[in-house]
């Protein structure tokens, strides 16, 4: 029974962790583009 | 279009729910394995998934190397990322079933172990498209696909060798399945396919934001000098 | 298809005579099989029955990591002072230049191969049970399986930082096949339990495929610049 | 653009559209438009990185554009005219434990030339000895960037790209390389030299292109003396 827990947990913990790199890797994106704006007005 | 996003996000979270509950309350507990059975629902669909998403990748490869398409290369980043992610779910899954099943974490079954190449080419695929050097990085990438393809149908005959001359443990693949546990699978499916969907949506919508960036960041590198002097 | 040929010979000529002059790719190669040899016949000392079974797996890997370590030279005497581009500018077929480098491979792989196996013999006691000659078969099969898509790979690397390690990331996975066939293959011959023949057969298909996607695709990627 | 000052009457040879080329976040070439006359020697001008060996390097093929387009004696696939560009790199371009012939008889080879006395004439061209039978490794610098133009010239092409032709040569050297170019204008040869030492070619070149940022920012007959380095 435990290893049910384990591989759900496991299931949704990697589809987060993946979640959370794209959205971090968008916010990243989006500073750069405010730097963009920011030097060509 | 992108009133639509929301849309697939919220039928995802419902279908997500309801598929857990009806894989953890509703399937019926499986005779001899017990409730560790149900790691099946999330494991099969995830694996169904990941191929579906390798598949597109090929395509779009090959579509890539034919036409030249920036659309079609973009599309194969984005599946071979949502698929070693789908991949890797099937890949710790697996064990995670085996060990009380088998009392054996990993085994060298012919589905564990394509699996198992498959997250491996993939992941070289990524690490190619991350280290070139060359302003051709999709062409690359994209030949690399096509053998990957190429390679898939004879790891799976190599192993399927390999294994009637090694005795395995047997998996319980024969046939027969509850029509209700089919039930739970395929609800399960369309939940983990509508989450793949959602992630490779957002995962286009970066990347086509991330080559707009580098559009211009290119231009600017060589506008900065000038403006300097 | 003339012209296709002569040149192969012509930039296989090249490639055998630079070989000779500087001998980089066959010391390196053979030094670091011998190093493999001796670490791993140290760490486990086999009877004669152990051995048959183990064997296989250890020539072969062995064998490959020597290897990769040959594909990388052929294409680091290309990048100095960056000749390949002398390649790349001329009308001569980019077909020519990879089977010219996959056939030199194949001869510093085939021959590191005929210096390291009585080694392997002497230090693991082999005898095999099965037909001997087998061997020949699948040794040239499958050094051919690994050199065509080295080859291919280690063009492909060319284009990439930190390239050398690029090329075992990128060759592995996809020859895993191809290694699990000459392991096998090794394996029920030296034992003589079962026939090779079917790993013979996954070996030569593994070798027409790839060969031709290679050569579709060589092209291609030589100029993806 | 700018015009050239002569060239309205010949219909161009070369014809560069828009040539964008674009390393990720880094555009080494930024919109090049340009058309070039034949029979002229044009030398290109301008600081490091400022794009003059990228578009050296897109001209002779090597390097595939990532936007825009060239056309050579009417062709946009350059590896149809690729007999008629003699291309001589920065880097020498030749194996150096060769010796000079063996260097030269294998990249005949690669241009199907059978005539034999070819390469030793064209290493009698660059005055070089075709009987020295050392390997390059053992040349001196200057003898080797002569060496590496007799590969670029053996298959006598109408067009010729030379990078830095001049760096680490001795001036005597320097100046039979120019009188050599300049017969070979006279001869119908469109020559192009990216060089840093313009004052080498200021009597004989007949434009000067001048590039900045990777675009061309001017073109002019005479060297801008102030300016010359």
């Amino acid at each position: 029974m435990n290893f049910l827990y384990a591989a759900y947990t496991a299931t949704w913990l990697i589809h987060i962790t993946y979640a959370v790199t794209l959205v971090r890797r968008y916010q990243r994106l989006r500073k750069e583009i405010d730097e963009l704006k920011d030097r060509q007005p | 279009m992108k009133r639509a996003f929301p849309i697939l996000a919220a039928l995802t979270g419902i279908l997500l729910s309801y598929a857990l509950y009806e894989a953890l309350v509703a399937a019926p507990t499986e005779q001899t394995m017990g409730n560790v059975q149900r790691i099946f629902y999330y494991h099969v669909p995830s694996a169904w998934t990941a191929f579906l998403l390798f598949f597109i990748n090929f395509i779009a490869s090959v579509f890539y190397l034919i036409r030249r398409s920036p659309t079609a290369d973009a599309i194969a980043v984005v599946t071979a990322e949502v698929g070693v992610v789908f991949c890797t779910v099937v890949l710790v899954t697996g064990p995670l079933w085996a060990r009380p099943v088998w009392g054996i974490w990993w085994t060298w079954d012919i589905r564990l172990t394509s699996t198992l190449v498959l997250w491996l080419i993939y992941v070289a695929y990524l690490m190619l498209r991350r280290f070139s050097t060359s302003g051709q990085t999709p062409v690359l990438a994209a030949a690399l696909a096509v053998f990957g393809a190429l390679d898939v149908p004879l790891v799976y005959f190599s192993i399927w060798i390999f294994r009637t001359q090694h005795p395995q443990p047997v998996i319980g693949g024969g046939g027969s399945i509850d029509p209700r546990m089919l039930h739970v699978l395929l609800i399960n499916w369309a939940a983990f396919l509508c989450l793949a969907a959602l992630l490779c949506w957002s995962r286009f919508r970066l990347e086509r934001l991330q080559r707009q960036v580098e559009d211009a960041q290119a231009l600017e590198s060589m506008l900065a000098p000038e403006r300097s002097r | 298809m003339n012209s296709l040929a002569g040149i192969t010979r012509a930039t296989l000529a090249k490639d055998l005579r630079l070989e000779w002059r500087s001998k980089d790719a066959i010391n390196s190669m053979l030094f670091f099989a011998l190093l493999v040899v001796v670490v791993f016949s140290f760490s486990f000392d086999p009877n004669a029955e152990e051995s048959r079974q183990i064997a296989g797996g250890l020539i072969w890997v062995a064998f490959l990591f020597a290897a990769v370590v040959a594909l990388n030279q052929t294409w680091a005497r290309e990048l100095r002072n960056q000749v390949l581009d002398a390649y790349r500018v001329s009308p001569a077929p980019a077909n020519s230049l990879f089977l010219a480098k996959a056939l030199g491979n194949f001869i510093f792989v085939t021959v590191l191969e005929a210096l390291m196996t009585p080694l392997f013999i002497i230090f693991y006691k082999l005898r095999a049970l099965g037909p001997a000659w087998q061997l020949i078969p699948v040794a040239l099969l499958g050094t051919w399986a690994l050199v065509v898509n080295g080859t291919f790979f280690a063009a492909i690397s060319l284009r990439t930082r930190s390239r050398e390690i690029m090329l075992p990331l990128l060759l592995f996975p996809i020859s895993l096949p191809a290694i699990l066939g000459l392991v096998n293959a090794t394996t029920f011959i030296l034992t003589g339990e079962y026939s090779a023949r079917f790993w013979i057969v996954l070996l030569a298909t593994y070798d027409v495929i790839f060969t031709i996607a290679c050569l579709l695709l060589f092209e291609t990627v030589l100029h993806a610049e | 653009m700018n015009q050239s000052p002569s060239a309205a009457a010949v219909p161009p040879i070369i014809e560069i559209a828009n040539l964008v080329k674009q390393f990720g976040r880094f555009a080494a070439l930024r919109g090049v438009t340009a058309e070039f006359a034949p029979a002229r020697l044009y030398v290109i001008l301008g600081d490091n990185g400022a794009g003059k060996t990228t578009l050296l390097r897109s001209l002779a093929g090597l390097s595939r554009p990532t936007r825009g387009s060239i056309s050579i004696a009417g062709k946009t696939d350059l590896r149809e005219v690729c007999r008629q560009i003699g291309y001589m790199a920065h880097p020498t371009l030749l194996y150096d434990e060769l010796s000079a012939m063996e260097n030269l008889g294998y990249f005949a080879r690669l241009y199907e030339i059978n005539d034999s006395s070819r390469c030793a004439n064209v290493i009698t061209t660059v005055k070089l000895d075709p009987s020295l039978e050392r390997p390059v490794a053992q040349y001196s610098q200057g003898m080797r960037q002569r060496l590496s133009l007799a590969r670029a010239l053996l298959h006598e092409p109408q067009i010729l790209l030379l990078d830095e032709p001049f760096s680490n040569v001795d001036v005597r050297s320097a100046h039979d390389m120019v009188a050599l170019l300049a017969s070979m204008r006279s001869a119908g040869k469109t020559i192009f030299v990216v060089t840093h030492q313009a004052t080498l070619l200021a009597e004989t070149a007949d434009e000067f292109i001048w590039m900045e940022a990777g675009q061309i920012v001017d073109r002019t007959a005479h060297l801008k003396t102030a300016e010359a380095p």
